[in-house]
């Protein structure tokens, strides 16, 4: 029996991967339009707003990376390494021009450090970040659009 | 406002990996502290201590937990977690009972025992938390953040891996000679270089160990200074929050905050912490002996010389090179105590050890890592969730 | 010392069990007390949160949580904890700010959510944690320590069930009537009665529940509260620790300490907590108009009437039987609000909680609750470790 | 083959059953002469007292009950019930004249509330706390001296 894919526990309704592709979602603030990821539902946390209305919005699937690193040991539980023995993996933090935010990924699975460099750009997708018996838990990752290797 | 507060005594233990309960690196600490101020542990009125989360309930009391192991004198208390910036919240705490006519003489004690490796959230499924998130979604560490904001300086200022080792061959020459440093060896470039990266371009020996500690300050109010002679006059305590948008990535968070909607402040929040402590001491950088900063690791050192108004934006490097910030080098001297590097985090006694040292220095006991005619210190660090403190001290 | 300090405003959610996340109570709080002053977010300077040590680390530094979670502000910031004081230790925090200069005014929000049942220590194997070890060595819980002190009040003074129930009956009809109580059933002596002996001589219905809330206090100093025309005075804010050797065991510890060595203190730990604040404010009991203590069982009610001075030991359950205490009695109402038995405990919240309410009295705005022409209001509670506190609030 | 008894997890050192009989072991500073139990061996904790030198000490086997409760449901974790269904016991806080504090304790397995009275005297004895599978977990407990049943 195949593996149900779902979104990794503690991320759902994080992104989606519908009809128009893979998109991070947050929300946007009805009264003040601040963009907000992980969502905030509650009250706005714009110091000069009181809005506690929002609306969910796709964030834009590409942006420029802002820096970047990797994971050269296996990071303590609760990460779960997606395989035995660890690899390594890369991750970006990458600018978002209409959301004027910075946001974390890891980087897609096959690119590493070679590929990245401050200031190029990337696009999101939807991957594995690890199974367990029942599962493959997906998460978000940051792809370069160059095909990487500068 | 009833004036300045004093430093009236400083006690510290030698950081290191013993596995003892916390409260023993605290009492003892808080020990040498009385005992420099001349100040009898009953004549205490206030204890504020700064919290270890990885002790069950002694550790989130630990204000009260020392204070019972001093033996129960009657004296309020406080207890502080501010991440990193614990000790320096519980310093702003005991100030304010000072200046505001509560008490006259106060003890601030911070100690930590640490688990071996990263640090690491406490266990179970807590799904709710961003600090088990961001282990959990992205695996990002605490270095993890700390290589992005190194790498961030190599492709816009053309920093080196070479620039970051020799904050580290700095640091530990000025460790070398400090008999509480947990690391008393000289590293070289070569050795640094040589050690495996762990988050790129982050090598083993940029990234500071995690260790246990303990650290005390006694403080007092002026008229009690005047009385005892104590000359250490604590002109700021900085424990400002950030401004929405706060956007730099920051431990643990997944983004930063956006600014599509409101623009971002003038000051990005490590410079802000500086500054409000500058404002508040009516002094600048340039009246500045020496610093002791959070050096997380290496390139973040090179972030604070910035952060602190040392120099622009993309001139720390050069500062490193030219050595200004060694011991005897033409600028100010920067972590003469040996920093992180020489240390390794004892969470909330960090920030009090800081202010130790500085006290040290500007009373010209310092030793072999004495910087010369020092007048005035600032420390500043930064930790998780908006936490941030700066302290200025003068003579 | 430049003068008190007054209550500008106060909120608070009403008291559930709804498994949100404790921020969300907080800021719900928060929002309501700076309404309540009259008082933009923007125009906060310090942030004092109690903290909830289940929520990981947003719990730990609870004022930076709720800080932002109302949208950065720059403000200074402090998380204190001290058990069922915490919210006490935030208050006496932002107060110190404020008479020492460095703010005119601040908010101090404690918010919790709490597991069904006993509270019990976090998971894993930690024999270094007296309140592990209590549980694991002695099966003892918190109500295992209500029931020893109810127990000495039966041996020794002739307390019956029935006098515990009455107060329980008193609460209730208060808190009938606060729109904010979670339980708000009037309930008779026979029910308490008849609910099961959860430790002996204690039902169930003696015992307060756990709750999820949030409460928040706006403060602000003399010069602001002039302008504004805020009324209630913040007259004494006590946090004291107790005195070795301490002769009352408590939770969570296995024994008291020996006075073999050294005599006992005049004041046992639990009076000295009010004493102290009847000292600071200048006034004593013959002032109060009600008292607002923490009654974690009914039983623990009676005490407080002895500890804050409003009889003498052995005289609670006549008064109780009186009806002095209750609503319209002849003497100082305690617990107007309903008090922990309609509350149920939400940790940080509490100490808060009863500043909120003494608030509202003084004011005249606690509806079918009020007391008569209140003008003096004392609140008392302890927590675990020696954490005690006491406010005295006026008009 | 036969279950080890050990004290407590937790509890080592804290009651002996040698020769002399069982006791519980505390502390006493060698500088004011104060007791302390569970055993201080730090620093001293009378706030006059500088004393770091402490000499292990027998405490008082007989005392007067202080207060007694007892324990109706089964108390959470790290509580191990010894039965399975879960059965109370008693709990007694009691006076040691020579050393002039109070000390908790279950009650003897046997004796429950209507043994007890303020000002009852009892004695120290050491019964199993619960078994597991290798060992069977013993702890102090303090036991009427006058058979029980006022
Ligand atoms: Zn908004
Ligand atoms: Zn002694």
């Amino acid at each position: 029996m195949p593996k149900t894919r779902i979104p990794a526990v503690g991320s759902e309704g994080w992104f989606t991967e519908d009809g128009e592709g893979p998109a991070l979602l947050g929300t946007r603030c009805t009264t003040c339009g601040t963009v907000f990821f992980p969502k905030a539902g509650f009250f706005c946390r714009n110091p000069d707003c009181d809005g506690s209305d929002f609306e969910e919005v796709r964030l834009s699937r590409r942006g420029t990376v802002w820096s970047y690193t990797d994971a050269r040991y296996q990071p303590p539980p609760p990460f779960v390494s997606a395989s035995d023995p660890y690899q390594p993996f890369a991750i970006a933090a990458v600018q978002l021009a209409d959301e004027n935010m910075v946001v974390l990924g890891q980087v897609a699975s096959g690119f590493g450090l070679d590929d990245l460099r401050v200031g190029a750009e990337v696009e999101l997708v939807v991957e594995p970040l690890f199974e367990d018996d029942e599962s493959v838990q997906v998460i978000w990752k940051w792809k370069p659009t160059d095909g990487g290797r500068r | 406002m009833s004036g300045d507060v004093f430093v009236l005594g400083v006690g510290m233990t030698p950081w290191g990996k013993w596995g003892r309960n916390f409260a023993e690196y605290g009492v003892e600490a808080a020990r040498e502290a009385l005992s420099d101020a001349g100040v009898a542990w009953r004549d205490i009125q206030f204890v504020a201590g700064g919290e270890t989360v990885r002790n069950g309930y002694p550790g989130y009391v630990a204000g009260a937990t020392v204070a019972q192991a001093l033996g129960w004198n009657g004296a309020r208390v406080s207890s502080s977690y501010a991440a990193c910036a614990s000790g320096a919240t519980a310093l702003a705490a005991a100030r304010a009972q000072i200046l505001a006519g509560f008490c006259d003489v106060a003890l601030v004690v911070g100690a930590d025992t640490t688990p071996k490796g990263f640090l690491a959230p406490t266990s179970g499924e807590r799904p709710d938390d961003p600090d088990w998130l961001r282990f959990r979604l992205l695996g990002a560490t605490n270095p993890t953040y700390f290589a992005l904001y190194a790498r961030r300086r190599m492709d816009l200022y053309g920093a080196t891996p070479s620039d970051f080792a020799r904050v580290k061959v700095k640091n530990s020459r000025h460790g070398a000679e400090n008999p509480r440093a947990r690391y008393r060896k000289a590293v070289t470039d070569e050795e640094v270089l040589a050690s495996p990266v762990v988050a790129d371009p982050l090598h083993l020996l940029d990234i500071c160990a995690t260790s246990d500690g303990g650290a005390a300050v006694v403080l007092c109010s002026e008229a009690y200074a005047r009385r005892t002679g104590a000359q250490v006059r604590v002109r700021a305590v900085s424990t400002v929050t950030p401004q929405f948008p706060n956007t730099v990535i920051e431990m643990p968070n997944f983004a930063t905050d956006s600014a599509a909607a409101l623009a971002p402040p003038t000051l990005s929040f490590r410079d802000s912490i500086a500054a409000a402590a500058y404002e508040e001491a009516g002094l600048g950088p340039e009246d500045l002996s020496l610093a002791e900063v959070y050096d997380l690791s290496t390139a973040l050192e090179l972030d604070w010389y910035e952060n602190i108004g040392l120099c622009k934006a993309g001139e720390a490097e050069r500062l490193a090179r030219d050595g200004d910030t060694a011991l005897g080098g033409r600028g100010v001297t920067v972590n003469p105590s040996g920093g992180l590097a020489c240390f390794g985090e004892a969470v909330p006694a960090q920030a009090l050890a800081q202010v130790c040292e500085v006290t040290w220095q500007l009373r010209g006991q310092a030793g072999a890592r004495q910087v010369a005619d020092a007048r005035v210190g600032i420390t500043a660090n930064q930790g998780l969730f908006g936490h941030g403190s700066s302290v200025i001290l003068s003579r």
